[in-house]
């Protein structure tokens, strides 16, 4: 069983020895701590010309790596707070995603942007934002969200030889989480999702961190009797839509979650063309679950009532079923409070 | 004679700031293992004498802005205790209601007007808190509080750029401490690199000086904030300094890898505050007494600020749901 | 009758006259073109202290913005291209949208920025970006699209006068276009659409240049038979969900309209909730026409199949409706070719 | 001697390339109101010392990156002129298939990587292909050309100081025009800063110089290309030179208000192909006769281009629809 975390690792790892092109860098991609423990020991293994840290620009630093990409490069890119790469937009849009559609095809640009997004202990306004529905506006990136380690490795290694530009996208309570995960050159195709658990009476269509929430609620959904159809999108641009599709045909219900603010999500877009799809096998209005549409607030009373998590989808799929649902039956760890995905993760971010 | 004594009393007065400072941080170092203080936190142990200059100089009436690693800065321009320990608290008496946390402090009060927690977020801020001083053509001065990281964003460059065009009466400070988080400045900013000297051809009249020499501190500041409030011409101060404790959280850490002992140890050597407490009872302007007081009435203040927020009030459920916008 | 142009010089005009705190800057605010003619005339009339060019530093002008507002200045903010001002979504989101909420609503942003969206004349990839579903996602901002010129008066007043950051975007396509504008202070409230038709069979909801293409076709689509409520949302954050869920109650069926790529758009938040919300009184699935998921071609044989027109929502009404509609009864004028809105409009930007 | 016949050689080619820009560009705006380049198109007659120059130095597998106004850029690069005005006919055989226009220009034949239109965009590009370069170990050289506008923007300088730290081998240009659009640079750059003195302290080698003497232009640029090839350390030049016509389309507008018809005329006088022309001359370096020569040689292959621009094929409905992704 191997972390998350290690599973990046692994994946730069493989990458890196597979193709002397692939370089990387970011801030603190050489500290001691190593990104959350993602690209501990590359420096030592690849050197300091393939590793290595950065000034805090994260504009230039983006454009730096599309001009890389343009000879042959094959950058992979870091930042520890989504939030922060704000400030590369104009590099991501305007150069990175339009290069290949706006030369007449003749050029590409094969980078991987990984983002991390934080949450609990105090995140805050500005270190916890899900910004992935810009991505997936923008025509010409691709925008990777694994919630499993094996995923986290197959996606990466995906991204990383993928020739077009790819923002990886990872949660920041998923990389203490274990999973088995392929040694070797392992890959996990970008736009195709998985199905993690069959169902017939609900969809319930997930990513990133929210797809962990969706397992929990579904140990329980499934004891009261409600069977579901769990699929984790892994990719959501593209997105899979074949197999959402599917699935909504087999069960007339969805419910769509998010890890970001709900207009104008990727749940929201979930919903909106499984009603212009599917709309006649729909048995009920479809639903989403995603963050309400505030700035995240810091202290730890508030994080509690504003996060959705394993309950608020039991308590949906109950309501759309018309079942009484028993809560009590569902227990969390009362080791550690809301705001830390385990006892491992004390701070300070 | 008289500027001396005044300067005495004044220097006393950023004594018990750069005091305040120090006891509050490593009081929050010691208490942050009992998991309370629920947030990204950056202490500025070691880094006083700036913080406590500003404070000791500025009106209250000027503005400040600062960053991530701001406790000193807002307590030095007067920003109330208890609310600052209450907001870490995550307690709804604190100084941002619990929405912002140690990252995102505020007094209007003092008119400490933010600090932020995206590297060089709050320099334009400061910028245009200086552009509204010219509009209003009142005599304030907008201070604003940076790292040596700080200055490798764009955005610093653009926002320096600005105030040089326009004439804006607003001080930027550059703490250099010579890290951003674990990165040193070689991998940052080009070999020989003088930031202050970068700044003056940028279009700024900058000085550079010893961030751990209280006193050195203070003239400098005195001196830029005195012109600024004659000619209405931005500055740009750098100084060198040294943060003491980890990066972001409670403990030393020396040890993972990134900087020295000795290098730790030279810095500690020159405490800004052991060397201006030498400084002072040379001078004689302070005694042991007046200092064991000074610490005694300090440290009174910080364990009752503590007992506040530890006690008060968490923010009701519904705040969360509350003040998106102003109505 | 007023230009659209025109109504915003007013609407500047009657702010900086009612209130010394109104400042604007921008690119070229002050140079012969006026920012396409919009503010010609406000530095002779107002000074050069409160009406100023600016470097082309876009992120931090903004967070000067900001400060200044911070202090009771309300400072109008102009960038000839939204593409230009993905310079600064630092400070956009990060700062200005959070600042009321992360500090406790002790302080707020009164700013207003004004962004143009290019088309046509082969503004091509980067200079035709209509991103107004990132500002709508964005917790703690505010957006308006207004179609008609009064509401760009009234809309621009509303929003410097208002003490949230409003993003304030314009076509380019709708500055020649003319109408009767109110006098003096005039407002339009943010978050309120405008019925602009009444009908019975199909709700369509349209904002900014869109509206304009809608209105043709429902004089086509009227003459066939179809009637049309026509909704021009003029905000679409907060959107006015009461009008468009009551029309959708009263026709079942709805088209949802957006000058932006269809993926998680604002028309798909239309669909999403409109599903959601009005799933039963739905006669069939819900539909929008957005722009294709790619970045803009330049060439004008290509931006002819690229952009929705009128004729698209006729087919598709049409279709809804299974009534076969004669298009010839459709004549756009044929003075001027399909990329540009008029013949008044010949580049070169 | 040996080197003034080489340089009498190299200058004869520059020579031809400024002509094939200025008549280009004027072919261009004779041209435009036939309404049949129908996109945003900045011409840079009055500039074009400075791209021939590089042009003429510049290894083919040297990388060129440019910015809105980059058609002399791309042609002293050596790029394909039929496809430079196919593609601002929006034709299926422009450069960029009709994708991209005036504003994005492409030709990796002679690594010409791109021209964008965003204000700086492509500075760090040009960073990015030096970083490749330095990693790939060969001694290219990278060359980013942008405008005295493009230095207020922050990503300029966020790229700069990379460079520098990174030791590249980057050749930054500046032309110094005194616009962005028809903002002079009193508004956008405090009164006195010296752009190259600036980069100096950033911490790239820099140097300013007359961009519309074509003989400084070409000793600059062949000194800083050669030293770059040495050591393969970034510079950055900064040339002072004049755009003739209006910011974007085909016009004079010296009618409008933003700069005066004097400056406009001291400026022609100093017409850097005349200049150039002149010193030829004088150094027998050139003949009445060739230049007739060479203005109809390049006439000719100008109007043939536009023929081909005219005549080739639009693209076809479905290319809106292909090349979002490489598969
Ligand atoms: C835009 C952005 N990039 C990166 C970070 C991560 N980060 C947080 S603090 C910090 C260090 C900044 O260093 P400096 O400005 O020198 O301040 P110091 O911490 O040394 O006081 C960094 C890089 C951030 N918060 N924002
Ligand atoms: C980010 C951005 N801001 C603004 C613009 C609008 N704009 C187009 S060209 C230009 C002038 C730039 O001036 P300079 O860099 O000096 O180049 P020049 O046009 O003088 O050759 C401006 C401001 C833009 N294209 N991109
Ligand atoms: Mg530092
Ligand atoms: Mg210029």
């Amino acid at each position: 069983m191997t972390t998350f975390a290690e599973a990046i690792t692994d994946g730069y790892t493989q990458a890196m020895e597979m193709d002397k092109s692939v370089i990387c860098f970011g801030l603190g991609i050489d500290d001691p701590k190593g990104i959350f423990g993602t690209t501990l020991g590359l420096k030592e293994k690849f050197g300091e010309e393939r590793v290595f840290d950065v000034p805090t620009s994260e504009n230039a630093l983006t454009g730096i790596g599309i001009g890389a990409s343009l000879n042959g490069i094959r950058p992979v890119m870091s930042h520890q707070r989504l939030d922060f790469f704000l400030l590369a937009m104009d590099q991501l849009v305007n150069n990175a995603a339009k290069w290949h559609y706006m030369f007449g095809s003749q050029s590409s640009v094969p980078i991987t942007i990984r983002l991390i997004v934080g949450r609990g202990w105090g995140q805050g306004p500005t270190h916890s934002q899900n910004l992935q529905a810009w991505f997936a506006h923008v025509p010409g990136l691709k925008v990777v969200m694994p919630s499993m380690a094996a995923d986290a490795k197959g996606l990466l290694l995906s991204s990383i030889f993928d020739d077009n530009p790819v923002v990886f996208i990872e949660h920041r309570w998923l990389h203490n989480l274990k999973g088995d995960v392929p040694a070797g050159d392992y890959r996990v195709p970008i736009g195709k999702a998985q199905r993690l658990r069959k169902g017939s009476d609900i969809s319930i269509v997930a990513f990133s961190y929210m797809t962990i929430e969706a397992l929990h609620a579904i140990e329980v959904l499934e004891k009261q009797g409600i069977s579901c159809d769990l699929i984790d999108l892994r990719s959501i641009s593209p997105i899979d839509w074949e197999m959402i599709f599917e699935s909504v045909k087999k069960t007339g219900r969805l419910i769509a979650l998010d890890t970001g603010p709900e207009i104008c999500s990727v749940a929201g877009e979930i919903v909106a063309q499984v009603s212009m799809e599917c709309f006649d096998v729909l048995k009920q209005a479809p639903q989403r679950l995603a963050l309400p549409q505030f700035p995240t607030p810091t202290s730890l009373a508030l994080t509690k009532v504003f996060y959705k998590k394993a309950e608020d989808i039991i308590e949906l799929a109950g309501k759309m079923l018309e079942k009484d649902i028993d809560l009590k039956s569902f227990q969390r760890s009362k080791d550690f409070l809301h705001d830390v995905p385990g006892d491992w993760f004390k701070g300070p971010f | 004679m008289k500027t001396a004594k005044k300067n005495t009393s004044v220097f006393v007065q950023m004594y018990q700031l750069m005091k305040k400072i120090r006891i509050t941080e490593e009081a929050i170092a010691n208490r942050y293992s009992q998991w309370k203080m629920r947030c990204p936190t950056h202490l500025c142990s070691g880094q006083e004498a700036v913080a406590a200059a500003v404070g000791t100089i500025l009106r209250k009436d000027d503005f400040v802005v600062s960053m991530h690693r701001a406790h000193g800065h807002y307590l030095g321009k007067g920003g109330n205790l208890k609310k600052m320990l209450a907001e870490i608290h995550g307690k709804a008496g604190g100084c941002s209601g619990g929405k912002g946390g140690s990252m995102h402090l505020t007094d209007k009060s003092v008119n400490f007007m933010g600090s932020t927690a995206i590297v060089g977020g709050t320099i334009p801020i400061g910028v245009g808190l200086g552009l509204s001083i010219k509009l209003g053509k009142s005599n304030q001065v907008s201070v604003v509080f940076l790292g040596d990281g700080a200055t490798e964003e764009g955005v610093f460059y653009e926002s320096v750029n600005f105030a040089a065009v326009k004439k804006l009466p607003v001080l930027f400070i550059c703490e250099n401490n010579l890290y951003s988080v674990y990165s040193p400045l070689s991998v940052r900013q080009p070999v020989g690199r003088k930031i202050s000297e970068m700044v003056n051809s940028i279009g700024i009249e900058s000085e550079h000086g010893d961030g751990n020499n209280a006193g050195e501190v203070y003239d400098k500041i005195r001196r830029a904030v005195d012109a600024i409030r004659k000619d209405g011409l931005p500055r740009f101060l750098e100084f060198a300094t040294y943060r003491w404790r980890e990066h972001c959280g409670p403990n030393f850490d020396n040890d993972i890898g990134y900087r020295t002992e000795e290098e730790f140890e030279s810095w500690k050597r020159r405490d800004p505050i052991v060397l201006f407490e030498e400084k002072l009872l040379t001078d004689k302007a302070i005694s042991k007494k007046m200092i064991e007081k000074i610490e005694a009435d300090i440290q009174k203040e910080v364990d009752e600020a503590f007992d506040y927020a530890a006690s008060s009030d968490f923010p009701a459920d519904a705040d969360a749901f509350d003040g998106l916008y102003k109505n």
